[in-house]
């Protein structure tokens, strides 16, 4: 059991792209922390380098406070769970399961004692002669867990362990890792792409993005409190609608601007963003949470009108994406201030099983105290997400 | 203990693992080549007490003046012009047949592959048996059956029209069956839907050949005319063992040239000399093959 | 699914390939035949049907081969030389090649340049420089002349370099991870999960060496090393010339070879297909 | 796993080193020899005979290396830039002058007895001597003759030549064509052609010679043009072309056309007679090469013995050599190989060779000096390459001047590159 952290680490390759800048990050000791982030922002390349399968460039990574990023892979004393499992194809369950136990020339009797220990705990007994090819992906999964789980590592590193499941597996097994996790405290580093799994999983979560780290908090805190429109539009199912508005002052109350629709600032919203209060007349980039948007009865004045131009109807809820009269930014893009998406493209949650025809227009309304503000950089005007 | 340089820089412990294989390459392959590239400018002989000269071009003018050494390149390239289309069609066309799926065909394949185990000099030595002169020879009487009877008995191998061919005929029978099972191998790595997808647009036969398997084949069958034709460039233990380069020239090759150049008459820097032209020959073909490859590549 | 064959189609191929198997098939069938015929009948009958027949069996040119050579100690020569050439090439080009799939290391990719360079280059080319070597340091005659040189083989390199890079690099990383160095990673992982490509080299260098003549026949002198290629050549200038004999050490020569081979043919076959796919 | 290797490659090293038989420096004293793996008998006889002397001569026993034939002289010349020869080797008697010129060897006078030197045939000291000097003696020499079916002469009334009367050109001419007519397969004559290589140059030599022709000039200055181009060889070797083309010469791939009744005549040796006489019994005739103008030749010369410059105690090296020079060793040799006896002592007491014996013939050749030399000059191994080479070519039905011209150029060229072989050794007298 040991902390994990980083300090300034970079890596950048040989023409000199840089793949990390200057992170810095503490896996502390027992904690599961995920790492999430689209792919290719570099989260398996901090994994690897963590694990000593890549070199940094500069920078340092100490586990409890030790440096280890000159250590080979084999003196870290780290296991890995690999997202296609890596299971030795020519070795019996049982041989893959006391394989670093050999490797730390642990005798006969204590290789057998734990294999057969940890084959319990997951269980996996009743597989123990069989090569990886006559497993199924579960089976696959539990004995790369049982490989990393079988000796005493100062952590795990899992780098999208359950990708290669099918849906309802990848929901069980998520929820055997965490009990496992929780029942072992053991210091674990998880990597995905997944946003669900990240926020179901994780004690913290650490959102990276472009090599960079962008927020790293308790998935309710990051859900709450995104400190950017990247971490907003990432976190959450379908992302945050992230909005260019001007601020007007409209009946001496400031209020967004969307259209002929008007948003006055409620109080939890000027509660949470003091500035606001006084700077009006400014553009600024407006978060809004598929949820907190409803359709109103019928042709309300108080509304913005939309066209529907998809829905995802999903039993509980349905998905519509509405085209209306706004500046929709993408917010995965370097400056989101002016990068508008090309159809001006609002998603929306509705309760229930409903129908939409394409073309059909919706009046949409949105609960205006649940509102996230973010000025031209994408970074939020909260300070309490700093 | 000091950590190393880098920490993915395997320098040490790479000198341990592939240093045998990399000394053996350079002391083997790379300073002999060297060395022959050295003498083939000197009067170098073996065990000769006159001191050593540089001569210039003299080695490489004389060789290439030479109408015996000229005539042995013309075996190679004669050789390879007419073995690599043939032994290649041959071997095409047996593995076309064993891929049919028909029943029995591991035991034609293995007849098929068998004299691949026999070593060359071994076929050599059989077939002078079965080129033998006289009505009794086996391949006269053989052809002399085909013939009903018009063939008149032939000294194979004292036959400067003859000579060359009988040895093709034993390095097709020897050689075929590498090439089959290597093409075998690239038939059964065609995925069968694209044969089904070309016959449901209404190719035939001959059709999906041309344009499903002929394309589809395209890196064996470059691979195996590139191995035949080094073969053909490296002809020489039938030749040593069945005619000694004869008659009248007309099997000799720049191997054999080579080994007598060296073993029977001493002469290191002519055979030098003669390496050297071996080399060039050998990196010009392979540089013509894949020069041949990338052009098809790029009109695809 | 196979796509429908005619009937006519399918007895034409067997017509086809039976005629061709016959012809392939014919001096294999003669070496047998006339190695259990008394010397004088072989030549006599190589052009009828009784070329094919042995008569009365005798093994007389069995015994005769033993007799007038040193053939147990031929073959003694063949299988150490050829083994030694196998086993010890397996190991040093599989970890040269391990090593450029993998390792990073200063000098790699020159060195990795200089195996594509030399590995279609047949062995020979540099027999002529390698003889005046040998010669001078008086190494003629030794089973080191005929081992040594070879064991380091650009194109088993690149074979086994072609299959390394295949495979999934997630192995060798667990096992990095697991807590293995580089050397019991290559033994205890890379090697079991590398069979096919092992039997391939291995094969292939088999059937190159086992039948090299060329340069054993420049480096051997008396038969304390000789190889059978070597010994079979001179076994045929030996006066007299008894032909019954010849084929007799052909089909003995030949024998042990084919017995592997009907043994593993399917390895034989796989080891030679191998090389196309890759090449 | 490292050592575990390591140590295989030690075994290994180990193992080839055990066997390198290159090697002379097994005993401190042992005398290293080399001879040719002739026939069985040969060997057999050579190996008692190392025995029986060495049982004599605990303190200098030799130790035999018996080396195959086939590429002998191309074997020893590879040994010799290692200096890896022994001390007594043996080679193919006219290779002699070119180990001699590459001062591989050293001379033997004085150190065999007068008594001894006194017994040779001429021509074993013909052979043997160079620049004044013996280097080199044989145990035996060789005969070659042509072997003939007395009742096939017979029967087409061709007479029977003797040494002083041979058959002249036309007269075998006309006896070839009439046992042509009579023979079932048109084949007549062998003349050994599945031989090939030093045989072609040994046996060919002597019809070239009898025609006036040769391989090279002899003066001072060896040269082939104008020898192996002129007119006199051409014209030989187009003869034996012409009879190669309307297939009066059996191929002989068996080695059998004689002894199986094929052809009335054989061209051949020594080393013939004892099956050829098997197999004809009382018909068997040995007869004197036909007469080609200058009357009939015939070869001479064959393996022979020298000290190498390697060796430093020649005396013990003489001492051998003069062992089988002792009419029962010599006799015991030339039993197992027919071949000529190289001393009169032995030749008085072989059966087949004293006056009167069956091959008495092959004695009184080289007695007479019916026998020429081949050519004595370091360039031999080049002459009898480029030599072997053309008969093939004309053997198969190139044109015999073209072909010839093209051997003479190359010969030549090889002794100018060689600066026609100075002498670069005058201090080589030991005693």
């Amino acid at each position: 059991m040991a902390a994990i952290r980083l300090n300034r680490v970079s890596k950048h390759y040989d023409d000199h792209s840089a793949v990390i800048e200057e992170m810095d990050l503490e896996i502390r000791d027992g904690e599961l922390l995920v790492l999430v982030g689209p792919s290719g922002c570099g989260k398996s390349t901090l994994l690897r380098m963590i694990a000593g399968l890549e070199e940094i460039s500069t920078g340092e990574i100490l586990i409890d406070s030790q440096a280890i990023h000159h250590l080979p892979p084999q003196k870290r004393n780290l296991a890995m769970v690999f997202q296609n499992y890596a299971l030795y194809p020519h070795m019996t369950v049982k041989q893959n399961l006391a394989f670093p136990l050999k490797m730390q020339q642990l005798t006969q009797d204590e290789v057998s004692r734990r294999v057969t220990q940890t084959a319990e705990l997951l269980g996996l007994g009743n597989l123990l002669s069989r090569h990886p090819k006559q497993l199924s992906g579960g089976q696959r999964q539990r004995v790369a867990m049982g490989r990393a789980m079988v000796r005493d590592t100062n952590a795990f590193l899992m780098d999208e362990p359950l990708s290669n499941l099918d849906a309802k597996l990848r929901v069980e097994l998520r929820g055997e890792i965490a009990a496992l996790q929780k029942r072992l405290s053991i210091t674990t580093l998880y990597v995905t792409h997944d946003q669900v799994e990240a926020m179901t999983l994780g004690d913290r979560v650490a959102v990276m993005r472009a090599g960079k780290l962008q927020q790293i908090a308790s998935p309710g805190e990051l859900y709450e409190h995104p400190v950017n429109v990247f971490v907003s539009g990432f976190i959450g199912n379908p992302g945050m609608n992230v909005l260019r508005s001007m601020l007007e002052t409209a009946d001496k109350v400031p209020a967004f601007r969307l259209g002929k629709y008007c948003l006055p600032l409620t109080q939890p919203v000027m509660e949470r963003y003091p500035d606001l209060r006084n700077g009006s007349n400014q553009m600024l980039l407006l978060g809004i949470r598929p949820s907190a948007i409803t359709l109103a009865e019928s042709d309300e004045r108080d509304s913005l009108p939309a066209r529907v131009s998809s829905a995802e109807p999903l039993g509980h809820e349905t998905i519509l994406y509405v085209d209306a009269d706004i500046e929709a930014v993408a917010t995965d893009a370097e400056d989101p201030g002016s990068t508008l998406l090309r159809r001006p493209t609002l998603t929306v949650i509705i309760p229930g099983h409903r129908h939409f025809k394409p073309g059909e227009t919706v009046y949409l309304q949105v609960d205006n105290s649940k509102l996230h503000c973010y000025d031209l950089q994408g970074d939020s005007l909260s300070p309490l997400s700093s | 203990m000091s950590p190393p340089a880098r920490l993915d820089d395997h320098t040490p412990v790479v000198l341990l693992i592939a240093g045998p294989a990399l000394i053996g390459l350079l002391v083997f392959v790379l300073v002999p080549f060297l060395f022959a590239l050295l003498t083939a400018f000197t009067n170098l002989r073996l065990g000769s007490p006159l001191p050593l000269e540089f001569v210039g071009l003299k080695q490489f003018t004389r060789i290439l003046s030479d109408p015996t050494f000229v005539r042995a390149m013309g075996n190679n390239f004669l050789f390879a012009l007419i073995i690599v289309p043939l032994q290649t069609a041959l071997a095409l066309g047996l593995a076309l047949l064993l891929n049919q799926g028909l029943r029995g065909t591991v035991i034609y394949r293995t007849l098929f592959f068998m004299p691949v185990v026999f070593p060359m000099s071994l076929v050599a030595v059989v077939w002078i048996l079965i080129y033998a002169p006289g009505p009794n020879g086996m391949m006269n009487s053989l052809l002399d059956l085909l013939s009903f009877g018009q063939w008149q008995p032939r000294d194979f191998l004292r036959d400067p029209a003859l000579a060359l061919p009988a040895i093709m005929l034993l390095s097709i029978w020897q050689g075929t069956g590498f090439q089959m099972v290597i093409l075998l191998a690239g038939l059964q790595a065609i995925p069968q839907e694209l044969h089904e997808a070309a016959a449901l647009d209404g190719a035939g036969h001959w059709q999906r050949f041309l344009h499903v398997t002929l394309p589809q084949l395209r890196n064996p069958l470059t691979f195996v005319m590139l191995i035949t034709t080094i073969l053909a460039f490296r002809l020489f233990d039938q030749v040593q063992i069945m005619t000694r380069g004869g008659p009248d020239n007309a099997t000799t090759t720049v191997m054999y040239e080579m080994v007598e150049t060296v073993f029977t008459r001493q002469q290191v820097a002519r055979a030098s000399a003669m390496t050297v032209i071996f080399f060039l020959l050998v990196l010009g073909v392979t540089w013509l093959q894949r020069h041949l490859v990338r052009e098809t590549r790029e009109v695809e | 699914m196979r796509l429908q064959r005619s009937r006519v189609g399918i007895i034409l191929s067997y017509a086809l390939l039976t005629t061709l198997a016959l012809l392939f098939f014919i001096p294999v069938m003669m070496m047998l035949a006339g190695s259990l015929k008394p010397d004088e009948r072989v030549l006599m009958e190589a052009g009828s049907l009784a070329g094919f027949i042995p008569g009365e069996v005798s093994l007389q040119n069995y015994t005769d081969v033993f007799n007038r050579t040193e053939f147990l100690g031929f073959l003694f020569n063949s299988l150490f030389i050829t083994g030694t050439i196998v086993i010890f090439g397996l190991l040093v080009n599989a970890l040269a090649a391990y090593a450029f799939a993998r390792l990073r290391w200063r000098g790699r990719d020159l060195f990795f340049n200089l195996v594509l360079a030399v590995m279609i280059l047949p062995l020979e080319a540099i027999a002529v420089p390698l003889f005046y070597g040998v010669s001078l340091l008086g190494l003629r005659d030794t089973y080191l002349a005929q081992i040594l040189p070879f064991i380091a083989n650009a194109f088993s390199i690149y074979l086994f370099y072609a299959f390394f890079i295949g495979l999934p690099r997630e192995l060798e990383e667990a096992a990095r991870l697991d807590g293995a160095s580089t050397l019991r990673t290559f033994f205890s992982i890379i090697v079991p999960n590398s069979k096919p490509v092992f039997a391939s080299v291995a094969i292939l260098n088999f059937l190159m060496w086992w039948g090299a003549y060329l340069w054993p026949l420049m480096v051997t002198i008396g038969p304390e090393v000789r190889p059978l290629p070597v010994a079979i050549a001179a076994f045929y200038t030996l006066p007299p010339l008894q032909w019954g004999d010849i084929l007799a050490f052909s089909v003995m020569m030949v024998a042990p070879v084919l017995l592997l081979f009907i043994l593993f043919q399917r390895w034989f076959v796989r080891g030679v297909a191998a090389t196309g796919i890759k090449g | 796993m490292y050592i575990l290797i390591a140590l295989t490659f030690a075994a290994l090293l180990f193992i080839s080193g055990c066997t390198d038989t290159d090697n002379p420096e097994g005993h401190i004293n042992a005398l290293a020899v080399w001879a040719h793996a002739g026939q069985e008998r040969e060997r057999n006889t050579l190996k008692s005979q190392v025995a029986r002397y060495n049982k004599n001569h605990p303190q200098h026993p030799v130790r035999l290396t018996l080396i195959p034939e086939g590429s002998y002289n191309a074997q020893v010349q590879a040994a010799a830039v290692a200096g890896n020869l022994p001390d007594l080797l043996e080679f193919d008697g006219p290779f002699l002058y070119a180990y001699i010129w590459q001062g591989r060897l050293q001379p033997l006078d004085n150190l065999l007895p007068e008594t001894l030197i006194d017994d040779l045939l001429p021509s074993i000291l013909q052979q043997g001597s160079y620049r004044d000097h013996l280097w080199s003696v044989g145990i035996f020499d060789s005969g070659l003759g042509l072997y003939a079916d007395r009742s096939r002469l017979v029967a087409v009334g061709a007479r029977i030549p003797t040494l002083e009367n041979p058959w002249r050109q036309d007269e075998f001419n006309n006896i070839l064509q009439r046992l042509v007519n009579t023979d079932p397969d048109g084949q007549a004559l062998d003349l050994k052609l599945n031989y090939g290589g030093e045989w072609y140059t040994y046996a060919l030599s002597p019809l070239i010679q009898s025609a006036g022709g040769d391989l090279v000039s002899r003066g001072e200055v060896y040269s082939a043009q104008g020898s192996l181009n002129g007119p006199e060889t051409a014209d030989v070797l187009h003869t034996i072309q012409r009879w190669i083309e309307a297939g009066w010469v059996d191929p002989n791939i068996d080695d059998a056309a004689f002894t199986s009744g094929r052809v009335a005549m054989a061209m051949g040796g020594h080393w013939n007679y004892a099956r050829y006489h098997e197999h004809l019994g009382e018909d068997l005739l040995l007869l004197p090469l036909p007469d080609f103008a200058y009357g009939s030749k015939t070869g001479q010369g064959s393996w022979s013995w020298s000290i190498t410059s390697n060796c430093d105690n020649p005396k013990a090296a003489a001492r051998f050599l003069a062992f089988l020079l002792q009419p029962e060793e010599v006799l015991a040799m030339t039993d197992a190989n027919g071949a000529v006896p190289a001393t009169r002592s032995a030749i008085g007491q072989s059966l087949r060779y004293r006056t009167g014996g069956a091959l008495q013939l092959f004695v009184d050749q080289l007695k007479a000096g019916y026998a020429i030399p081949r050519p004595r000059t370091p360039a031999y191994p080049v002459i009898t390459a480029e030599f072997q080479r053309a008969f093939e070519r004309i053997r198969s039905g190139s044109d015999v001047q073209a072909v010839l011209d093209e051997a003479a150029r190359s010969i030549d060229l090889e002794i100018e590159d060689n600066k026609g072989y100075p002498w670069l050794f005058t201090a080589v007298e030991r005693q």
